[in-house]
């Protein structure tokens, strides 16, 4: 490891020491707002830094990680997604009795676990990053000890992930046995020098499949979703729902295309189908949900489905087109959850839709960025969430995908009912009994800030796209 | 002068406009005199248009108002054009409707919506002289609908009684099945000529078909379709009856004498493509012949004073109908005047007995009324032996004569047509005096309560003047062979070839004629005031064939239960729009699916696991077996 | 500029106005008005300066080009012909409507409800205006959302259920659009190598029969749901019921109106030879809704249910012009859109002017109240009478035309399509009978037309009857627009013919090769 | 010294996977869960040590070492979570923590 494998690093050792700094500084003294500006700030120096340096200095750190546009821009992403995770949590925790401090101890080390996951090219640090993000998670999903909910979902989302881990394991020591290589480079070697794959490799990928699948939440490995959203607090839920499921897509990408994937029909009909399955399951479940957690939920697994079908399409557009809505995506579920945490209070999250019910005449600004957000996950013009489904649909038609495109249209008619399902209920005349207590307006002004940025960068990029596309188009070249 | 022809639908337009428009602010003086002033303006401009236009001896005279719409090859205008045909026409419109006019004026004094009433009636005397006056088929077509409206206004007029919107509903509807095939028949002929204009048509078609052409017989019958609508004929009849719900000066105006007649003013403008599809023309005099027979038989049942006179104007058409199928167009365009002065005169008076029976419309509860309404009686009479064709003084009896003689002798007649006029005849002059002897002979059954005025009685004396002495302008080759009318009309309107020696029967024909109709007053005097007796035992005899004429012989049961009861009951049971339930079996469907995929999120983790181990095992025999 | 200016003034006044309100709501009305007034001033600038010198060959009267994604070779580009004229000028005409209605009906939420107003204004605008293909689906999806508010916070009572089926169809149609956009974007890009959505590069897109008959579906099922055609027809019964008077106003007179102009500006174009050969099949739907719709109209009870069938019924007609590819029946159709625009529009009206004042639809409990009201039964007269096509008045000479051309197409559709005048006359009759005629059953002692509202509906009266009298005006400047469209089928036989001449030329030439 | 074969190896490891997540399917209780678990996760790790030992290489063990590293740091937040459980629940049947379902 030499001078410039250190430096290229700097952006993980800033994440690693400021979990470390908040943990002295928690020994020291307790004080949320020092932790929260810590976090902060060490969150925005690790983006500038990138943005500043190592978009510079892209080189592969031998033999685990590989510093390339891509990654650099998945850490960005991840990084900024933190960031906004971070901004909303503060009024969230702030309002809360539990100690609040370790949790953005918690919180950058499942950024830094994702951050590895993205630019590993390794089934070590591949498993070492996912590992870091997991375990962050557990921690992080039953944070608020005294719900009843969040350790039910805490001890599920354990089970199945260890479970599923354990399948994606058994994958790599296959693949690895047959290969003799952890590289993903090199079992892409071995692979086009062996013309035909041994079952044993078909085996080891498939069994890695189980494992990517539950990460990614999609069908059949869907089902610990709504549990987990629901019995989260609502800034990890939107942690979960971009960091954690968008890490694993970037990790997808780069390992497929390293192998180049595309050419074994059996995991593009694999695939295929998992597209599908998460596309229908997902929209239908959500048809009737009255827990709006929940009903993110079931989204996320249709809105996956809709990524692994720009996936699916390949080339260079599909790729562009899976960043891109992963972008969307993500600005679009923060700024979803950041409201439901904005109007959560004490004793419970905003989840019921009962909760939102004439919320725009007590609210306004809120029901207008939560009607933006939903908007846009449904896909409505002028929002991010549309361009990227354009995107996705032009990667489709233009690899000829038609049974893929036509269920994502079917489906976001079907999704677009919970949509405005839950807009119409924000319109409407009566008003719900329930008035969250309201603290300090400071404490609010972070949390408005940030989703008024995120609603502002929804509008930008739904109306003028051209820059997230050749930055997008840069960074796969 | 003649440069003002175009003045003439437009004063009655703006009168329509001005009492539409602020009527119910007028007082009823200066609203009848704005609403009969711009009609009697327009008759004494039709007089002096109509003056300088015989006296120039051209054959034609056209007014351009405006282009009105021009696309591909399809150009009308907003023209007029004034021929010896639409002379005819727009002078017994105007001064017709101008008689008509003086006569409500007094008809609805009392009624609340006199304006309004008014207003309706000059944008139909503007509708109607647009109609005869257009010079292309597409204006003429706005006519012909606007007229429709009228009619529709008018017989709803007393909006607040159900039966009269629903009769208004019946002849707009059953008038516009006709139109339908009228407006089929324009596109034919645009199809053919490229044009709709009408003097084009007209000029171009003997160029274009020889005589008996399929599209020329198909275009015939499909005008014909329209002229049975409006004129009432078989088998769109049947509206016509119950548009008597209108007020009388309505159904003397519209339901007698002009609207109903634009049947024939369309035939007989459109001749030449009727000479040119025989087979149309055939048709034309069978469902003359065979209306005026059904009416004829209908009028004899009734005991409404104005359904028997509804039913003598359906058969009176039929007559011309008949006319015009055997070619005698001339004859037909009398017959029309002829008919609208008396007709017009028949429902004026019967309206002048109507108003002063308190609005009693059955004839068996009056009676008795020749010397308390004298004018009224005799003027009625007059009309009466008009319409019966009584010999000799009557307008009625020289041109119904001449259509029965050339049903028989003219080239296109046969024995068919001249024993269905014939039999017309009769029972024409039956139900006729049967009317004037139970209205106004006998004993009177009810009280009069209003003694009619000047402005009903004038109109009511020159009307019958006409019926009298109308017919002297067109005098038969065996009394006087005057035939004023006629030149007037030929250059226009072809005459009838007579069949090969035949002129020397005109003479029987003409008593056998006479004395039909003599009789069958003579046979109403027996049956009705000689031994009244008799005719009801008549009645009870007959009495299911009674019923099924008075029924009009079940049409309307007919056409009720083969188109409208299917078209309301379809209507009905689809309410709720039946492909509405497609739509909404497709979102059960997605519940039912939504229900069974919520039951498999149980909460349960151990499901969950379960879950993953059959994707894992689904992934695992799709790699290792599938192969795509 | 003209083209971008009048969409950002309504945007811009749509939030002006939105904000206003909680000031003053009064003031928010004067401001959307004006709003609309100036850009409705625009068009007629724009049609006074230009329209009455428009000749056939220069028929593109205002252009607006401005890159926007260049990456996808998106362009935010406006045009204006004579056909986007006569729609921009219905659009403001009865946009102005719109607020006027509006002004006693909405007290609830004032600002809200004129913004949305505003937006929906702007997308039809957009709509209307835009030659850039994702530009034009962009615009379409913006004045839906508007538009489900419009219906889902003022409507009546089953507003919720009536705003989501308005939508998921309109969505859902307007998505496989998007596919045939997108597909046909792609293959233009592959034979050309210039990838572009613009209109114009699109319209010389090679296409082999089959796929122009897949692409030519994606745009037709979105046209013909909002159109809407039989059997796609079912959300719009219940979007107009439900919708407050100004909603039903935009929707049946402008936004079924999109549908008809994207039929004219895209389909048939792009796909001349799809569009003929489905062209009886398209026709044959026509008719369908036609009679469908009438008799559908005959059995409601509801007034604004009913007058929303007669709209099915009427765009059936629509349908059956569009698809005899001749101008006559092109210009009919151009002709029914703006008066079917007008007289629908004035029959909601008048049913929400009822609704004011008696607090039902139901016309069985209506009746008799000529008498009470012989203003509002006039006006209602005109435009009942425009429904069933009566000359003199706008709709006839749209019917009439659109028939007559019809004919040449195929006759015995023509003939079932006429013989739904009949059934238009029944309908119509019956809104009459049931409203206006007849016994006042419940004793309504209503009031006439106020200020306001004759105000409203006289500017309709007159439109309809000037359309009918003199249309020539209209007629000319959509000239330009429809002789090309409906020279497509042309444009087809020519493109054929000097296929299969190179194809005979090529073997002719290798025969004689072979020879010695 | 017999080498056996790598197929063998794997073999070995796949059944205890398989015992491993079949317990994890029927057993009730959350710790015997987590334990069938971390069966699973030595079976993987087994396979390593295999697979290493077929390329003679040392990743296979480095490998296993991480799982077990990672296993410990598992069970560790498992326990604490299953302790909360049994505290809110008293029980450690996992079929009663099912408040979240739907």
């Amino acid at each position: 490891m030499n001078m410039n494998d250190i430096m290229s690093l700097i952006p993980l050792w800033i994440l690693s020491s400021a979990a470390i700094l908040i943990f002295f500084s928690i020994s020291i003294k307790r004080n949320h707002k020092v932790i929260f500006v810590i976090t902060v700030v060490s969150l925005l120096v690790d983006f500038f830094f990138l943005t500043g340096y190592s978009i510079k200095h892209l080189q592969p750190v031998e033999p685990l990680l590989i510093i390339d546009g891509f990654g650099i821009f998945n850490i960005g992403l991840i990084l900024l997604t933190t960031l906004a995770v971070v901004l909303i949590s503060y009024a969230y925790f702030e309002q809360r009795e539990e100690r609040k401090e370790e949790y953005y101890i918690l919180i950058i080390l499942a950024a830094l676990g994702a951050a590895i996951l993205v630019i590993s090219k390794h089934f070590a640090s591949l498993f070492l990053g996912l590992e870091i993000l997991s375990v962050s998670l557990y921690a992080l999903i039953a944070y608020l000890r005294k719900r009843e909910r969040s350790d039910e979902a805490g001890i599920k989302y354990l089970i199945l992930a260890a479970f599923s881990s354990a399948f994606l394991l058994f994958g790599m020591a296959l693949v690895y046995a047959a290969t003799g290589s952890m590289e993903f480079a090199g079992i892409a070697a071995w692979i086009t020098q062996a013309h035909e794959m041994p079952m044993i490799v078909v085996a080891g990928f498939g069994m890695m499949i189980v494992g990517v699948g539950f990460k990614l939440g999609i069908v059949p490995f869907h089902m610990w979703t709504p549990d987990v959203y629901e019995g989260s607090p609502a800034p990890v839920t939107a942690f979960i729902a971009t960091v954690s499921k968008g890490g694993m897509v970037a990790l997808l990408v780069r390992f497929f295309n390293t192998l180049n994937g595309y050419q074994y029909t059996t995991f593009m009909l694999v695939f295929t189908i998992l597209a599908i399955a998460s596309m229908f399951i997902g929209n239908i479940l959500a048809l009737r949900q009255n827990n709006v957690k929940r009903l993110l939920a079931y989204s996320s697994i249709a809105h996956l489905g809709y990524l692994l079908v720009a996936f699916l399409a390949g080339e260079k557009l599909g790729m562009e087109a899976v960043i891109f809505y992963l972008v969307a995506y993500f600005i679009t579920t923060l700024g979803a959850f950041g409201i439901l945490a904005t109007l959560s209070d004490k004793e419970r999250d905003a989840e019921l839709l009962e909760d939102y019910r004439g919320l725009l005449w007590k609210r306004p600004l809120t029901a207008i960025v939560f009607s933006a957000m939903l908007l846009s996950l449904a896909g409505i013009p002028l929002t991010a969430g549309f361009v990227g489904k354009f995107y996705v649909l032009a990667a489709g038609i233009q690899t000829h995908r038609w049974l893929l495109v036509i269920i994502l249209v079917i489906n976001s008619v079907i999704g677009l009912y919970y949509y405005i399902k839950l807009i119409a209920i924000m319109f409407d005349q009566k008003q719900a009994a329930r008035t969250s207590q309201e603290l300090h307006p400071l404490v609010y002004i972070v949390s408005s800030v940030t989703m008024a940025i995120l609603v502002l960068s929804l509008f930008w990029i739904g109306v003028n796209p051209e820059g997230m596309m050749t930055l997008i188009r840069d960074v796969i070249r | 002068m003649i440069k003002l022809l175009w003045l003439i639908p437009t004063l009655p337009f703006l009168s329509a406009l001005i009492l539409i428009l602020v009527g119910s602010r007028l007082s009823w003086r200066v609203a009848a005199r704005i609403g009969a002033g711009s009609i009697g303006l327009a008759a004494l401009l039709t007089i002096l248009v109509g003056y300088e236009f015989l006296s120039s001896g051209k054959d034609a005279y056209l007014h351009v108002a405006w282009n009105w719409f021009q696309a591909g090859d399809l150009s009308t205008t907003f023209a007029f054009y004034l021929d010896s045909l639409s002379m005819v026409f727009i002078f017994v419109i105007t001064f017709v409707g101008f008689l008509i006019h003086i006569y409500s004026i007094e008809f609805m004094q009392e009624d609340e919506g006199f304006s309004r009433f008014f207003a309706y009636l000059n944008l139909f005397v503007c509708s109607m002289l647009i109609l005869v006056l257009a010079d292309n088929l597409v204006l003429l077509y706005l006519g012909w609908e606007g007229v429709g409206l009228c009619s529709y206004l008018l017989i709803g007029f007393w909006y607040s009684e159900e039966k009269n919107g629903y009769a208004a509903r019946k002849a707009f509807i059953i008038t516009r099945v006709g139109d339908t095939a009228m407006a089929i028949g324009l596109f034919m002929l645009f199809t053919v000529f490229h044009t709709l204009n009408i003097q084009d048509i007209l000029t171009q078609a003997p160029l274009v078909w020889t005589t008996g052409a399929s599209m020329a017989v198909l275009i015939a019958f499909l005008l014909l379709g329209g002229a049975v609508g409006k004129s009432a004929q078989l088998p769109l009849q049947t509206w016509l009856p119950d548009a008597m719900a209108g007020p009388s000066p309505v159904s003397a105006l519209i339901h007698a004498a002009t609207m109903v007649t634009a049947g024939v003013y369309l035939i007989t403008r459109m001749h030449i493509v009727y000479e040119l599809a025989p087979l149309a023309q055939l048709w034309v005099g069978i469902i003359g012949a065979v209306t005026l027979l059904i009416a004829g038989f209908s009028a004899l049942t009734q005991f409404d004073l104005k359904r028997v006179l509804a039913y003598s104007t359906i058969s009176q058409i039929g007559y011309m109908f008949l006319a015009m199928g055997v070619g005698a167009w001339s004859a037909a365009v009398f017959h029309f005047m002829i008919h609208a002065f008396f007709k017009a005169l028949l429902f004026l008076a019967a309206g002048a007995v109507i108003m002063a029976l308190h609005h009693e419309h059955d004839m068996f509860r009056m009676g008795g009324l020749k010397n308390k309404l004298p004018t009224i009686y005799w003027t009625f009479l007059i009309g009466a032996a008009s319409l019966a064709a009584l010999p000799f003084i009557t307008a009625g009896f020289y041109s119904k004569d001449q259509i029965l003689w050339l049903a028989w002798a003219g080239e296109k007649g046969n024995l068919w047509f001249f024993l269905a006029a014939l039999t017309g005849a009769v029972v024409t002059a039956v139900y006729t005096f049967r009317m004037v002897f139970i209205t106004f002979f006998g004993e009177a059954k009810t009280k009069i309560s209003h003694v009619p005025g000047m402005r009903i009685t004038i109109p009511l004396v020159i009307l019958a003047a006409l019926s009298l002495l109308g017919g002297f302008i067109e005098l038969p080759h065996t009394l006087g062979h005057l035939t004023l009318f006629s030149d007037y009309l030929s250059p226009l309107l072809p005459s009838v070839t007579l069949k090969e020696g035949i002129e020397s029967t005109e003479w029987a024909i003409q008593l056998v004629t006479a004395a039909l109709a003599l009789g069958g007053v003579y046979f109403a005097y027996i049956l009705y005031v000689k031994q009244p007796k008799l005719s009801d035992e008549i009645k009870s005899s007959t009495f299911e064939l009674h019923q099924f004429w008075f029924r009009g012989w079940d049409f309307d049961a007919l056409y009720n239960l083969v188109f409208v009861r299917p078209f309301v009951y379809l209507s009905r049971i689809n309410k709720n729009d039946v492909i509405d339930q497609f739509y909404t079996g497709l979102v059960q469907i997605t519940e039912y699916f939504n229900t069974a995929f919520v039951k498999t999120q149980s909460g349960i983790l151990r499901w969950y696991v379960m879950g993953i181990v059959v994707g894992a095992i689904l992934i695992m025999t799709i790699s290792l077996f599938v192969q795509p | 500029m003209m083209l971008a200016s009048l969409i950002a003034i309504l945007m811009v006044g749509g939030i002006a106005a939105g904000f206003l309100a909680r000031v003053n709501q009064t003031a928010c009305r004067w401001l959307s008005l004006i709003t609309v007034t100036i850009a409705f001033g625009i068009i007629l600038f724009i049609w006074i300066d230009e329209g009455l010198s428009m000749t056939l060959t220069d028929s593109w009267l205002r252009d607006l080009y401005i890159p926007w994604i260049p990456s996808f070779g998106i362009a935010f580009h406006l045009a204006m012909d004579g056909l986007s004229l006569l729609m921009l000028a219905l659009t403001f005409f009865l946009g102005i409507l719109a607020v006027l209605v509006s002004w006693k009906e909405i007290q609830y939420r004032v600002g809200f409800f004129h913004f949305n107003l505003l937006w929906v204004l702007a997308g039809i605008t957009g709509v209307f205006l835009t030659m850039d293909l994702f530009l034009f689906y962009f615009f379409w999806e913006v004045m839906l959302i508007p538009m489900y508010f419009l219906i889902g916070i003022w409507g009546h009572e089953n507003k919720q259920y009536a705003a989501y089926k308005f939508f998921i169809f309109t969505q859902a149609s307007g998505l496989l659009m998007l596919l045939a956009i997108l597909a046909l974007y792609f293959i233009h890009g592959e034979q050309t190598g210039i990838y572009s959505f613009d209109y114009f590069a699109l319209l010389n897109t090679t296409l082999t029969p089959d796929t122009a008959r897949w692409l030519m579906c994606g745009f037709l099922i979105a046209f013909v749901v909002k159109l809407p055609v039989v059997p796609l027809h079912t959300w719009l019964p219940d979007a107009h019921t439900e919708a407050p008077t100004a909603g039903s106003v935009l929707l049946a007179g402008l936004l079924l109106k999109t549908g008809a102009y994207g039929l004219i500006r895209f389909v048939l174009p792009i796909f001349p030879e799809a569009a003929a050969s489905i062209a009886p099949i398209a026709m044959l739907l026509g008719v369908v809704g036609i009679i469908y719709g009438a008799v559908q109209a005959y059995s409601q009870t509801d007034f604004k249910r009913l007058v929303a069938y007669t709209s099915v019924s009427h765009m059936g007609f629509i349908m059956l012009g569009v698809f005899a590819f001749n101008e006559l029946a092109m210009q009919g159709v151009v002709m029914q859109m703006i008066t079917h625009g007008i007289s629908t529009g004035a029959l909601f009206i008048i049913a929400g002017v009822l609704y004011e004042r008696i607090h039902t639809r139901d016309i069985l409990r209506m009746g008799g109240m000529w008498k009470k009201v012989p203003f509002m039964g006039t006006v209602a007269m005109v435009f009942v009478m425009a429904s069933l096509g009566l000359p003199g008045l706008g709709n006839f000479i749209a019917e009439f035309m659109t028939l007559i051309g019809a004919w040449q197409a195929n006759k015995l559709l023509t003939i079932i399509a006429t013989a739904g005048l009949v059934f238009a006359t029944a309908y119509s009759l019956r809104i009459m009978q049931k409203v206006f005629l007849g016994k006042n059953i419940e004793g309504h002692g209503i009031t006439d037309l106020s200020l306001r509202e004759k105000f409203i509906l006289v500017p309709l009266c007159i439109a309809i009857i000037w359309l009918g009298l003199f249309p020539q005006q209209v007629i000319n400047t959509a000239k330009p627009t429809v002789a090309n469209g409906s020279h497509a089928k042309n444009h087809a036989a020519i493109h054929n013919r000097t296929r299969t001449d190179n194809v005979q030329y090529t073997s002719a030439f290798d025969t004689e090769r072979r020879k010695p | 010294m017999n080498v056996l074969p790598v197929e063998m190896g794997l073999l070995l490891a796949g059944v205890l996977f398989t015992l491993g997540l079949i317990s994890v399917l029927i057993r009730r209780n959350i710790i015997f869960m987590l334990i069938s678990v971390e069966i699973m996760l030595n079976a993987a790790g087994l396979a390593f040590i295999v697979a290493g030992s077929r390329w003679a290489q040392a990743d296979g063990q480095v490998m296993f070492i991480f799982i077990l590293t990672m296993a410990a740091a598992e069970v560790s937040v498992g326990l604490a979570l299953i302790l909360q459980i049994y505290h809110h629940l008293k029980t450690l049947d996992s079929d009663a923590a099912d408040k979240m379902s739907g």
